[in-house]
């Protein structure tokens, strides 16, 4: 942990800026939302880490998607995402959105949800604990730093195919495409 | 309260009243700097002992998710004998809930859940990966002071950090077995009941109840019956159905649930910490309910073919033959010296663990298929097997071991031998027993005879003294016989001299048996592992006896076989009948099975031989 | 002045859970609600259709995140009944310490949602710091923090670990000790007095015509309780009350919500007390065989919202036939607070919903 | 109690079957035109609380099974308080009086129609738009029977027996290829 090192602020202020204030939107998308009362109360206290909860998606730059991804949550979550300013993150928690968990042969939930929106990280768990998402804090800095939590940069790039998926499963969109360019678009 | 608040405006002061948590410890947990170990049952990632697990496959069919995948191992081998398959679970965290199912239904207590929960990662295809435990995996686990949160994943974790694991009282199967009733030993050993009782509709349903179908047992049974449908049946009281599944791999039931040697139950996954489900008495169950196997059969041999097939020796394997390739619409001929079928079973397992009836039961059956018994006609003497050859298209041998091997000591013509001693009794001659008999042998057979023995001193010499004891060379640790037999027949009161080798019958004046002299054994084997004793000369003892009866193996006959033809009959290292994947040997024609080809020398291997012989000659006829 | 149509939710700060209401309104005012659920919806009873009657545990908890334990109760309940299984005795006894305990800790969360709600950040910070010692409890009884998979048809999974009790009285002592300056911090303050009185306000005919239940229904006085009017469990064996309002508005609502959870302390003391010693768990047939006979059964229990039901039909297979929960949020978040948002005002729609303490998933199943 | 009930009831509907498998529940099996009178009768009765209306796919039999579940709120209503003095727990009258009482009855599955409880039962709106959308049965009278849950639209409702949610996930969601190539 690097957020008493000077020098790195004056070298990267933007990185380090973007590492120590995730401020995540406050959307419950599933049962993992349980752990984030504790995670922003007083026992663990999310704000150590520079994680707040904020009320509207133009604020906020982390989007934890908490657990299983219904369909038509899913169009209130791409909705979401895509209001949210560059630079953005997202982590998916537990195992549902990774290969749909509980929920694998419900007609209902969406079984991968890379498949729609890009995914930072993943924390397995069912639910992650508060220390789990504390960690997968600390992972999401180093990729920050590292330069690879880049998954908005893919979703600007390979738009046109995200798209297509988000079509595919809840049909004809209400509202326009958010970038005109990106992979797949022509 | 409604009213008072109304009232009670309060006082500007209220507010201060916080100043005093000022005092109070922080409750914020620091973490990570402050960690919080998560309880001594945590239920997080997977652990698995694989010297423990059997790849038994219950996780896999128990997981509500399918977040449980057996995959084989190419490093692991395969021994069914031991009910150990090379395929180990492998977990999907991407499914997985962390309910524990898989933990509580583990048989083999193998797989407990650990108190890690870290992985965290970009990459989905981390969250797949198999278990193993912290012996078997060793650069994947740490100790408390290597371990750090900040780096654990599935590839990092933490030494000693076993959580939910499994405990027999609240395991979702049941480790002990339906108790099985059986005749009280100073009832039995006066008389020739059967010993065990059998199950009642409860019981079988019951025990039947306990099978896990991770179907380790079919793997282990040379025949491979099909085991868990079989007693799913039971269980369902459906046991017509489950006659008919027994029947499909094994038409001797009534014999086979008596005296099976039961490598399904060394395999049964239960019996790694409870006691294995008893397969031999459910198989036995359905055959005792079942009074009329036709009709619960509604089984008809196939379209006449034409083809004639001997077959010599009516045991086991020799009636498996007859009835699978009766089914395939063969005319079968089977020969045999005895008066009625069953072979080595007919005399030799006593009447308190087989009765005639149950063999009878067994015979029938396959002789309304239309398969033709010859009794009481030996082969080489009522009729040559040259003319056999002749006459028929195929011939089978399934002749057995009918010969009772004799220690040779000094005196040893003096001696009984074990199967004319096992049949005179059975088949109904009159054996006298003397009032203190000698055994040698340690097997199942040298058990049979010394039990034998016992029962007829007790209903000979009633109120007399008597005295059956048994000498073996193997010592306890190696004695050959079954854990139960020597359970059972230490309850009757039959007294073991292991570790002792015969030297010579010691004869009285009038040149009557009076005893044994034994030596002691240094080793049975030698170094090369091969059968072999050696003894400390100086080492004897006398044991007294009046009746002596030799029960140290038997070897086949083949006596009735013109030499011209015995000549091309070819024997492997093992001295047993050499035979090809056909089950034929290499005569042309002359197919083979039982104890005269295979080591494990039982009657269920002997099916699974006959299995084999049977649809090698029915491409041999067909082609 | 014009109506206009507002989506409220599901991403929405005043509104908790995953859920949305579409609202008719003309300028600050609500003329019509409609809700508008199924943000949660993944079919719950049609995949216990298609699990063993085993495999449904780890399912069924998972309905209400908020407090799985009552849905555990009622599926074992119904297994039981339509299995015709025994308990044994202390096992009663373990599974409505458990309840209580979870009740507590959901109640707990209520609070928090409804001081946070109203902008008591501090008493919504204890509120969640007591929590966490309930949930850790739990996790130590059953090894989960959130899903705990406890209640097994024939009892409990695993028995109390040793000491267990004593952490038990002392979470409790613990949390029992903080109640006056919650009341002084809160439920005696003025303003959350004002905050709440005569908000969603809903009178006993109505809470009755609409099928109000739980503290929707005690706070407008109906003296109803499962636990009481049909009991199960051990609560049978111990003496307590059940504690009334007579307003119906969301102050009454959150003060019964108080007392009930004082009144669980208090019943989990006496509970501990009681325990009778012995096997808390009889074996259930080897799942892989375990058929249950035709039959059909309908439980109900009092979770901390109020009345939970469950139908279920067996047809004598592995698998369940047909389950369907009665979720008390079902009536609260549906029919109830359509009626309550109807002229009320856009500020209050979430102090309405969340002192109707509606949880979104056991809406949608 | 238990039998005053069940007299009643069988003087005064025909066609029903009525059982009382234990002290506390009636299973009533009815002719669907008398249902809403039924209801009417217990409502009248004091059974006062519309538990759940649920039904069951009865695939084999082609049939609908609408089960209506209604209890009491009043056994521990102040008036009600004296006749359960007893600690220890209910007494059997009063048992069942908020036991439960399930009213059944079959409609054909190839036109599910039925009429809507509302009238009766004002709390039913959301249990008959929810069968509505689950099972596809119509309710007449009913005032918005319109999407509840889903989001898409499904051939089969999803929760009658011949819609298979499996094949439905394999058919439909794992058609959806993955943004990137999965094999690396």
């Amino acid at each position: 942990m690097d957020r008493n090192d000077i020098k790195k602020w004056f070298k990267s202020p933007d990185k380090m800026g973007d590492k120590y204030s995730l401020w995540a939107i406050y959307f419950c998308t599933g049962c993992g939302i349980i752990e984030i009362p504790p995670v922003i109360t007083a026992r663990w206290d999310a704000e150590r880490f520079g994680v707040i909860p904020v009320a509207t998606p133009r604020q906020s730059n982390l989007f934890l998607i908490t657990g299983y991804v219904s369909v038509k949550t899913l169009r209130a979550i791409i909705r979401t995402y895509e209001q949210m300013p560059e630079p953005k993150y997202t982590v998916g928690f537990g195992s549902c959105p990774i290969n749909g968990g509980m929920y694998w042969d419900s007609y209902n939930t969406i079984k991968h949800l890379d498949k729609y929106i890009p995914i930072d990280g993943w924390i397995a768990g069912c639910m992650p604990r508060p220390e789990a998402i504390f960690v997968a804090v600390t992972h999401l800095w180093t990729l920050i730093d590292q330069g690879k939590a880049k998954a908005y940069v893919k979703y600007r790039e390979k738009y046109g195919l995200y798209r297509k998926n988000q079509e595919m499963a809840l049909g004809k969109l209400d509202w326009p495409p958010l970038y005109t360019t990106g992979g797949g678009n022509d | 309260m409604t009213e008072k608040i109304k009232k009670d405006r309060g006082s500007f002061l209220g507010p201060f009243n916080a100043v005093r948590f000022l005092w109070k410890k922080p409750k914020t947990l620091r973490y990570p700097f402050e960690p919080k170990e998560p309880a001594l049952r945590y239920r997080g990632f997977h652990l698995n002992d694989w010297d423990k697990c059997t790849g038994c496959g219950n996780c896999a069919d128990i997981c509500p998710n399918e977040a449980i995948e057996m995959v084989k191992i190419p490093e692991l081998e395969s021994r069914p004998r031991e009910g150990k398959k090379d395929e180990r679970p492998r977990l999907d965290y991407g499914r997985c809930c962390f309910c524990g199912l898989c933990v509580d239904i583990c048989p083999a207590g193998s797989l407990s859940l650990s108190r890690d929960y870290f992985h965290i990662h970009f990459d989905t295809d981390t969250f797949t990966f198999i278990p193993k435990n912290e012996i078997l995996d060793k650069e994947k686990f740490f100790p408390a002071g290597e371990y750090s949160v900040l780096k654990a994943s599935l590839s990092h974790r933490k030494k000693d950090y076993e959580g939910f694991s499994s405990d027999l009282k609240y395991s979702l199967f049941e480790p002990e077995r339906v108790m099985m009733p059986q005749v009280e030993p100073e009832e039995r050993k006066i008389s020739f009941i059967e010993q065990v009782i059998g199950y009642n509709k409860e019981e079988a349903k019951k025990e039947a109840s306990r099978c896990l179908e991770c179907r380790l047992c079919e793997e282990a049974c040379p025949a491979h019956l099909k085991i868990s449908d079989y007693i799913r049946a039971i269980y369902e009281d459906k046991p017509e159905e489950s006659l008919r599944k027994i029947f499909e791999d094994n038409p001797i039931p009534a014999i086979c649930g008596r005296v099976c040697m039961k490598y399904c139950e060394a395999a049964c996954s239960l019996r790694i910490r409870g006691e294995a489900l008893s397969i031999r008495w459910l198989k036995r169950y359905v055959a005792d309910v079942i009074n009329d196997y036709k009709t619960a059969m509604e089984l008809k041999p196939g379209n006449p073919t034409g083809k004639k097939i001997a077959v010599i020796g009516a045991g086991p394997g020799g009636m498996s033959v007859a009835y699978f390739l009766r089914l395939k619409g063969h005319d079968v001929t089977i020969f045999d010296s005895l008066p009625g079928g069953g072979g080595t079973m007919r005399i030799g397992p006593p009447i308190y663990r087989l009765p005639l009836e149950a063999i009878d039961q067994d015979v029938n059956y396959i002789a309304s298929l239309g398969v033709e018994f010859r009794f009481n006609t030996t082969v080489g003497k009522d009729i040559l097997f040259e003319d056999i050859m002749k006459d028929y298209d195929a011939v089978y041998l399934g002749i057995g071991m009918t010969i009772s091997n004799s220690t040779r000591v000094k005196n040893a013509d003096k001696c009984l031998l074990a199967l004319n001693f096992l049949e005179d009794n059975k088949l109904g001659k009159a054996v006298e027993a003397g009032k203190k008999v000698i055994v040698i042998g340690g097997g199942n057979v040298a058990m049979d005879v010394a039990r034998v023995a016992l029962r007829l001193q007790n209903i000979q010499h009633p109120g007399k003294e008597i005295l059956t004891q048994t000498v073996s060379l193997e010592d306890w640790d190696i004695l050959p016989a079954s854990k139960d037999e020597i359970e059972e027949s230490k309850e009757e009161g039959i007294i073991f001299n292991p570790g002792w080798g015969p030297k010579e019958v010691a004869l009285d004046e009038q040149g009557n048996v009076k005893g044994l002299w034994c030596k002691k054994v240094k080793s049975v084997f030698d170094d090369m592992g091969r059968f072999n004793p050696s003894f400390y000369e100086d080492q004897e003892m006398l044991l007294e006896g009046d009746m002596i009866i030799e029960a140290i193996g038997q070897r086949p006959d083949f006596s009735f076989i013109p030499e011209a033809l015995f000549k091309k009959l070819e024997f492997t290292e093992r001295r047993k009948v050499k035979v090809d994947e056909n089950g034929q040997t290499t005569i042309e024609k002359v197919f083979a099975g039982g104890d005269i080809v295979n080591t494990s020398l039982d009657a269920v291997t002997a099916i699974a031989d006959a299995k084999i012989a049977s649809e090698g000659i029915n491409r041999y006829l067909s082609s | 002045m014009r109506e206009l149509e507002l989506y409220f939710g599901p991403q929405h700060l005043g509104m908790v859970g995953n859920f949305s209401i579409t609202l008719k309104v003309e300028g600050d005012r609500i003329i019509e609600a409609a809700a508008n659920p199924g943000y949660l919806h993944r079919g719950f009873e049609k995949l216990m259709e298609l699990r063993t009657w085993i495999q449904n545990f780890p399912l069924v908890c998972r309905i209400n995140v908020v407090e799985p334990d009552p849905m555990e109760m009622i599926y074992a309940m119904a297994v039981e009944k339509l299995a015709n299984l025994e308990v044994p005795e202390r096992a009663h006894y373990i599974r409505s310490i458990y309840l209580e305990l979870s009740r507590v800790s959901s109640h707990l969360f209520g609070l928090w949602a409804y001081s946070n709600m109203l902008g008591f950040d501090t008493v919504a910070q204890w509120a969640m710091y007591h929590r966490d010692l309930v949930l850790d409890l739990f996790e130590e009884l059953t090894g989960g923090r959130v899903y705990h998979i406890y209640i097994w048809p024939g009892g409990v999974r695993r028995d109390f670990p040793d000491g267990f009790k004593d952490r038990i009285v002392n979470t409790l002592h613990t949390i029992g000790g903080c109640v006056p300056d919650y009341d002084a911090a809160f439920f005696n303050n003025r303003l959350f007095y004002e905050r709440s009185k005569g908000i969603g306000q809903i009178s006993q005919e109505d809470a009755k015509r609409l099928g109000g239940v739980g503290q929707v229904l005690r706070a407008t006085g109906v003296k109803h309780d499962i636990r009481k009017a049909e009991s199960y469990a051990a609560y049978n064996s111990i003496d307590w009350d059940i504690h009334t309002r007579e307003d119906g508005d969301a102050y009454s609502r959150i003060w019964v919500i108080r007392n009930e959870m004082i009144e669980s302390v208090h019943m989990i003391f006496k509970l501990l007390d009681a325990m009778p010693e012995g096997d808390a768990y009889k074996k259930v047939q080897n799942p892989f065989k375990w058929k249950i006979p035709k039959g059909e059964a309908y439980v109900k229990i009092e979770s901390s919202r109020g009345e939970l039901g469950l139908y279920m039909v067996s047809n004598g297979g592995d698998k369940p036939y047909r389950v369907n929960f009665r979720t008390p949020s079902y009536t609260h978040g549906l029919t109830i607070l359509e009626k309550m948002l109807r002229n009320a005002s856009i500020a209050d729609v979430g102090n309405i919903m969340i002192s109707l303490y509606v949880v979104a998933p056991e809406i949608d199943r | 109690m238990i039998s005053a009930l069940k007299n009643d009831l069988e003087s005064i509907f025909k066609d029903i079957q009525i059982s009382a498998p234990e002290d506390d529940r009636l299973i009533i099996n009815a002719q669907k035109d008398a249902v809403l009178t039924i209801l009417k009768f217990f409502k009248d009765k004091g059974y006062d609380h519309l538990a759940m209306i649920s039904c069951t796919d009865w695939i084999e039999e082609d049939e609908f099974e609408l089960i209506y579940i209604v209890g009491s709120y009043s056994v521990y209503a102040p008036a009600a308080e004296d006749i359960t003095s007893d600690k220890s727990g209910v007494s059997k009258e009063a048992a069942f009086n908020g036991g439960n009482i399930l009213l059944k009855t079959r409609i054909s599955r190839k036109d599910p129609r039925f009429i809507t409880a509302i009238p009766v039962f004002e709390n039913s709106e959301p249990y008959e738009r929810e069968i509505h959308e689950l099972f596809g049965v119509d309710f007449k009278g009913h005032p918005r029977l319109t999407p509840l849950f889903l989001e898409r639209e499904y051939k089969i409702p999803p929760f009658r027996k011949d819609f298979d949610t499996r094949r439905y996930v394999k058919d439909f969601f794992d058609q959806i290829p993955f943004v990137e190539n999965k094999e690396k």
